[in-house]
């Protein structure tokens, strides 16, 4: 199948018009020697039931498992059936970006609509129309801070996500900034008393998650008080976006930019992407942030209506000065997660409170088993941090059984030594708790 | 229309959760009342309510299952319905990013497919699917040409980017701590030899060129290019946002070029989505394949698995793997087209762009007369000059048309750019329907450019006040 | 717009099929010639054009999810989207209806649960799932009537129809050989009881009663309506397609009713498709059991299974087991209210249709001034004499103001009847708009006329020529 | 979860607005004695996540089977995936019948050039809407057949789907007609010498299906012929409607009437339903029809658009004198198969040659095993019936291994012994066919 609608005749005729006998005539600029006749080692052209077939081959060779204990950055939530019903409506999902504003109203209005949804559910003032995902929203806002305060220290705590805090180094790096980690204390907190002794006037911002990767929540607003004192920006993320239904979000706290993973609103695990990445700040940055924002103004009849607006900060526009390089970014995902929060609405709160009482409720159990232990003292949202025999045969044997374990934290954080990090969200029922603590006896 | 809070009233939810089988205790003696929020000002709406507002603001977006959306640089080309029903498999959708790999056999297997067919289609020695647009492909790119002289410890620190260049190129440069030298192009559109042969030193560190260019222009001299660049030490970086030109025509490892991103949401038809999910795949040569992000995909006897373990890595530019299930429908549409498919979409998508050049060309000026590629880019200024009509009025009266306007004001060294790509799914009869409104729109600047001026006319709301945006930005809502 | 045959271009398709994978021969040594077509005149058009076709058809539709679509006796509830997610797994909508019963267990507990439901909900004996729609299902249960005195050796040839019965009754009856005889109504729009104990024979088989009726008014006597057929030794039969009024409330089983069909598509939320598919199940008490059609659901053992084996059955009135999907929409509905769900649906569409009727009472002509259930029904007759401004002119202004207009011109007892039923899924703000509109209505009614004549002005056509349509009619495209 | 958006404060606004203190007094016209308080045995609301859950446990009591060789009425075809996809647009499936043609134009347009595309395929001047099935299509025409000819009897091939003869038996029997079979010849063809044998003056039509049953390609113009040579209408139907792809259609064959089941058009097995009734007749007898039509019209600025119309055939307006009771029909699936055929346009012809090649090649493969016979000899579509061993032992071998074996005809034709009825789509693979070879050697 090819998708090229063009008969016989209607290239002769094109070819005619044009002046030329043949279209390898359009490719004379490519140089004789490089011209290519065929793909190498490519495959023929399939009909599209070929394909569906090769297709479900290549799928089927993934096993589903029947429960999924992990969660670590990205996680499994029921998504309403709205959600893939409005996202599928062929004129967003086939558009571009809302350059024209007058046949974008749709996408745009949608995109106000999730700036604002989510600056409320940061409790910041501002929020752009998305970033490519959690960590890199984190390592743009760290970038940010760089440039902002001239400093070249970035400094993050060793509880963020161990994939973001890469990230951040990777473009701290390439920013010249030097990065450094603050360890976590036996809460599974950061570690105040070090935060202070690292705070010097190199330090651009501190980056930290709450929840954290353990599941642990910050007290964010004296890991903020610290920041400012020492004339850093607090950057703050969080892991699972449904924690925000009940935490007091960041924004609150005194952060200056709140960044994390949307994936939670709406959008399927996928196996890691397309996710989205958050990004709310103060008002006073707004002319600073990286990203697309969408602006609410009038027509010339008065009504109102919504444009991309201060592009001025945007690569097509201001090039090498611009504040990122960020160009398309994660739209459907972000209207995804509009259309979740618009559906969920307050009821955001009670998803909470179902994933801490099942979290709960699994700890506990778990911590019956001999020979399992808590790590961490500091209240969690729906991931906790075990100590346990074997971590390794402990996933295998939950494997075996179809079902996906913990993290295995020893990876990242070779001091815990053979340590789990469980997820429960509101798909795991009492009986699936039941039937794993069956499994580990 | 109203906004969705407009919409809302304390009480309804459109999505309900389960009551819980656990008993339901105090909050506090789980989590400290400091940590908890004490309001959550989120919409309350009905079910019905959520669908028709999301379905009525549908209606008010284009997309291309609408019509003809010959957005310049974009690719705006169709996208099958078949890649959204794969994508759809539960298999792709639902399965976690850290599954252990036993579990991800198919994943993992999809993704390693892909590497090789996008080595084979492009030239290249390897190739990482991690990055999440083109930008990002491109920042990735940079960063491992920044990684290859700190290693061989020399000091570069300065990125070449023609005058044509996509506003990414000197954004991503600079992102990267380099500092970005505007390369001149000929008066053939092409780039200026000299001017590259004066720049090119030994604190190049690299030449990012789009090929063809976004003037639609296949660089004839790109041997020589690579030459210079290469002479100096230099490494030559493509933008592969035009690769739909070139599929199967000629591949940039072998013209030279040793890094280059793809934008799969163009060339290799996955929607854009109103602007996103994208994905930026970066293939490297020889030079750079040690520097490649991880993880990387490795075999393990019979298994896939995901390796970290590659010492000269730049490290990570985003979490988990890419935008997996942007590329199981980049995945879906190259095995539907097969070889063959892949050339002829390339082989029409130029004559499509030829065809549009050729027929307009007596109404628009054409700055530069040749062959083009996959796309043309006309001037408005004949126009402008004659009745004082921009070509922002010329796009916006093709909206009364039906059409999506063309890309405008890009690139920059075309005053009054007008940048047509049509794509290689556009039948003929949708290339002339086009071109008789656009002819119809040039004699219509001519005869009444009011008309222009007032444009759309058609739509739900007119002209939008975008100074008025920019000065005082409304850009989330607050209660009145 | 342009027809697809319009746009077709010899040469095209939007689908293709695989290569064989088995030597192709020539056809003829299979099937004669004489057995095969010489043409095969469908339409050539690409995938794209395909879908820019339908999608911008589907633009030029009006459905519940864009708006207030207020058509009595249609129950326009909103469409609740998991009912389409549930009904789209591939379990379900892949069977082959003659899968042997040990690979159809899932779809045979899902339709005998359904039975059983509805028995609950009806306080029927026994219901049959067969029937495609409501009328089909009207069909079914004059059928089994029949057959229940054509089993008693009894000759009866006449059933009675209120004038109030929606057009479907006194067809089905005709369809099945009865003479159809109208029962009038009371100045209440009740059955009028002397009337119908007048008509009421030996030779009447039944009364089809629909309850609430068309005008949306419960039958206070039901109790002697029942007596009085069943005393004749006549069958009450009971049309359900308004049975969103009585969800919990009552039960037909309990009234006396001995048939009843019902209109999943209405009651129980699956969508109408533009006109269908439906399904009509048909609920029995213990005079009509036996006859139902086959194949019915039986238990063997642990298993479900299909059972042919009732002697008196009136046989099948289509293939397979009915509109199974449809089916599975509903099913989804009913778990998901579950039994107070139901209950409030009927109680806040009453609530909705009977705040309507308070609103509007003032400014159009209410025939029938009393409690109403899930619907209401006015007259236009004031606006009529008024100012010679007819339903249909109210009808099409509606549409300028963003709504379906209601059903009209039905039930034909009123005049100019306008019956308008909001169902239990519109919001109180909803309502209170649409009843601003109908009241902006009346009033431009009065002072220009004209306007209401000239609408709708608001879509891609005026009033179309319907005189035409029918004198010439024209129903299958034809080259030019 | 229930969709009423009302909230307590709405509900007593309107109460108080209605003039009562509750809403119990709304339904006080219900006999004190018949009213419920609640649905005896009904289970309680669930949550959507709880719902989902439940009907994936229900679904998941299917056993899908790997390959499928049953025809026999309805077709596993490849349904293309833009079928679904725009049938799936929410304007299409929210609406209600077309009677309001201003805002109704996208589904009027779709099945003007619906009808359009059946009446071309079955070689007929008009189509209809759509009935709810073949089987009932097949009924209605028989029925509209015994009242324009005031003739009291029916004959019907025995070759025709057996369910569709139970369907004729029934409305005819309700309407006091007498059914007659007309019996199959050796070829597996109708029985000519016996129809002529039946044909007296008190036929009011004949009916059959070609392909048949069996799946045997029938001489529908000799059939026409002898039925037109008795005064009777020749109603004339198919099995699968691809095979309108490549087969003479009934009309170029003199059929009065084609109806069939329009299933095989894009519309999915769904367990038997919905489906679709295909009804075409000669243009004479349009004002006689049952069900709804499309016509074309203009409005008042002379622009093209399409009504319902002929209403008065239909039961609204004519009510016992209409030509049917049909009202709702098949709309969304008769879009599908609109949509269908025109995606494959005239591909569709190689669809239905490469149903005969795999069907021949099976066919083929299976007479070479011990035991195995041909029954008839007349020419086939997709389908076609054999003599075996022992059909159970052969259909329940081949469920073991998760196939759906042949169409077990000894049920409805006692007289052919053990006899299986194969059918073969473009679903069914070389490799497929070996394997059920293996399966049965
Ligand atoms: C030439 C060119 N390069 C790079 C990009 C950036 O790609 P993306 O939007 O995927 O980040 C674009 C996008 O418009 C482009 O046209
Ligand atoms: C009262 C009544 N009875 C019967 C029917 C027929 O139902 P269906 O269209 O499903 O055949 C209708 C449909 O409008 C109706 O309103």
């Amino acid at each position: 199948m090819d998708y090229c609608p063009h008969t016989k005749e209607d290239i002769a005729q094109m070819q005619a018009f044009i002046g030329i006998n043949s279209i390898e005539e359009l490719f004379a600029d490519i140089p004789e020697k490089f011209r290519l006749q065929q793909i190498p080692d490519m495959s023929p052209a399939l009909s599209e039931q070929e394909t569906v077939a090769l297709m479900k081959m290549i799928a089927g060779r993934n096993k589903l498992p029947r429960l999924t204990f992990t969660g670590a950055g990205a996680y499994a939530h029921y998504i309403p059936a709205v959600v893939s019903h409005l996202i599928g409506r062929a004129e967003f999902y086939t558009a571009y970006t809302p350059y024209q504003a007058e046949i974008s109203q749709g996408i745009l209005q949608a995109i106000y609509e999730y700036q604002t949804m989510i600056a409320r559910l940061t409790g910041m003032e501002i929020a752009n129309a998305s970033m490519y995902d959690g960590a890199s929203a984190m390592a743009e806002a760290a970038v940010l801070c760089g440039k902002m305060s001239g400093r070249a220290k970035i400094l993050i705590a060793r509880s963020v996500h161990p994939e973001y805090r890469r990230v951040v180094q990777t473009y701290a790096w390439a920013n010249g900034y030097g990065v450094q980690e603050i360890p976590f204390a036996a809460s599974g907190q950061l570690d105040m008393g070090n935060l202070y002794n690292c705070l010097d006037e190199n330090v651009a911002a501190v980056l930290m998650q709450s929840p954290n990767f353990f599941g642990c929540i910050e007290d964010v607003t004296s890991v903020a008080n610290a920041a400012h004192a020492g004339g850093a920006f607090l950057i703050s993320g969080f892991t699972d976006g449904t924690s925000l239904g009940i935490l007091k979000p960041a924004g609150d706290c005194g952060a200056d930019f709140v960044v994390g993973e949307g994936q939670s609103f709406g959008n399927p695990l996928n196996y890691g992407g397309p996710y989205l990445g958050i990004f709310a700040a103060r008002e006073k940055y707004m002319r600073r942030i990286p990203g697309r924002l969408v602006g609410a103004t009038v027509d010339k009849k008065g009504r109102r209506g919504f444009v991309l607006t201060l592009q001025t900060r945007e690569q097509h526009i201001r090039r090498e000065k611009a504040t990122s390089n960020i160009c398309s970014n994660e739209s459907l995902c972000a209207l995804a997660a509009g259309v979740y929060l618009a559906a969920l609405g307050k009821n955001l709160r009670k998803l909470s409170l179902l994933n801490i009482y099942k979290t709960q409720c699994l700890k506990a159990r778990l911590l019956q088993l001999p020979g399992w232990k808590t790590v961490f003292s500091a209240p969690v949202y729906n991931e906790f941090a075990v100590i346990c025999p074997n971590s390794w045969d402990i996933n295998k044997k939950l494997e075996n059984e179809g079902v996906i374990g913990g993290y295995e934290l020893t990876k990242d954080y070779p001091e815990l030594g053979s340590s789990l990090l469980f997820c429960v969200t509101e798909l795991v029922s009492k009986n699936d708790i039941d039937h794993i603590c069956r499994i580990l006896k | 229309m109203k906004l969705i809070f407009e919409l809302s009233k304390t009480g309804r939810a459109a999505a309900d959760i389960p009551q819980s089988d656990i008993p339901e205790t105090d909050i506090a003696s789980f989590i400290d009342t400091k940590y908890l929020r004490d309001n959550l000002d989120l919409p309350e709406v009905s079910e019905s309510d959520l669908v028709r507002h999301y379905t009525n603001l549908s209606r008010r977006n284009f997309g291309v299952d609408l019509g003809f959306y010959p957005l310049g640089s974009c690719t705006m080309k169709y996208n099958p319905k078949i890649n959204e029903s794969v994508a759809a498999f539960p298999e792709f959708t639902s399965l976690h990013p850290y599954a252990p790999e036993a579990f991800a056999q198919g994943n993992l297997q999809l993704l390693h497919t892909m590497q090789r067919i996008l080595c084979n289609i492009f030239g290249m020695v390897e190739f990482t699917l991690q990055p999440a647009a083109g930008a990002h492909g491109e920042l990735t790119g940079v960063m491992m040409i920044k990684k290859y002289f700190e290693q061989k410890g020399e000091n570069r620190r300065i990125i070449l980017i023609p005058d044509t260049a996509h506003g990414t190129n000197p954004a991503s440069g600079a992102l990267c701590g380099f500092e970005t030298v505007t390369l001149r192009s000929n008066n053939k559109g092409g780039v200026d030899l000299e001017h590259l042969a004066e720049l090119m030193g030994e604190e190049v560190a690299a030449l990012m060129l789009t090929n063809p260019n976004t003037l639609g222009l296949f660089e004839r001299n790109i041997e020589k290019v690579a030459q210079i660049v290469h002479n100096k030490g230099g490494l030559l970086y493509g933008d592969g946002a035009n690769a739909n030109a070139f599929l199967g025509k000629t591949r940039p490892g072998d013209l030279g070029f040793d890094v280059i991103q793809l934008n799969l949401h163009k060339t290799f038809s996955t929607p854009h989505g109103g602007g996103g999910p994208g994905s930026g795949p970066v293939g490297v040569g020889p030079r750079l394949v040690d520097f490649l992000p991880v993880p990387r995909i490795i075999r393990k006897g019979q298994e896939l698995c995901w390796s970290d373990n590659f010492p000269h890595t730049i490290g990570r530019v985003r979490a988990f793997y890419g935008n997996f299930n942007v590329i199981v429908k980049a995945c879906t549409y190259i095995m539907s087209l097969g070889a063959k498919g892949l050339v002829r979409a390339a082989e029409i998508a130029v004559l499509n762009a030829n065809y549009i050049k050729e027929k307009l060309k007596p109404y628009y000026d054409l700055p530069y007369d040749r062959v083009c590629m996959h796309e043309c880019v006309f001037s408005g200024r004949r126009q402008e000059a004659e009745s004082g009509v921009h070509t922002t009025d010329i796009a916006k009266r093709l909206i009364d048309f039906g059409y999506h306007p063309p890309t405008i004001y890009f690139p920059l060294i075309v005053p009054e750019a007008i940048m047509i790509e049509p794509t290689e799914t556009e039948s003929k009869e949708t290339l002339d329907e086009f071109c008789n409104a656009m002819i119809a729109i040039a004699k219509e600047a001519k005869e009444c450019p009011q008309r222009l001026k007032g444009a759309p006319l058609s739509t739900s709301v007119a002209r939008l006040d975008e100074v008025l945006a920019a000065r005082k930005p409304d850009v989330v809502w607050k209660k009145a």
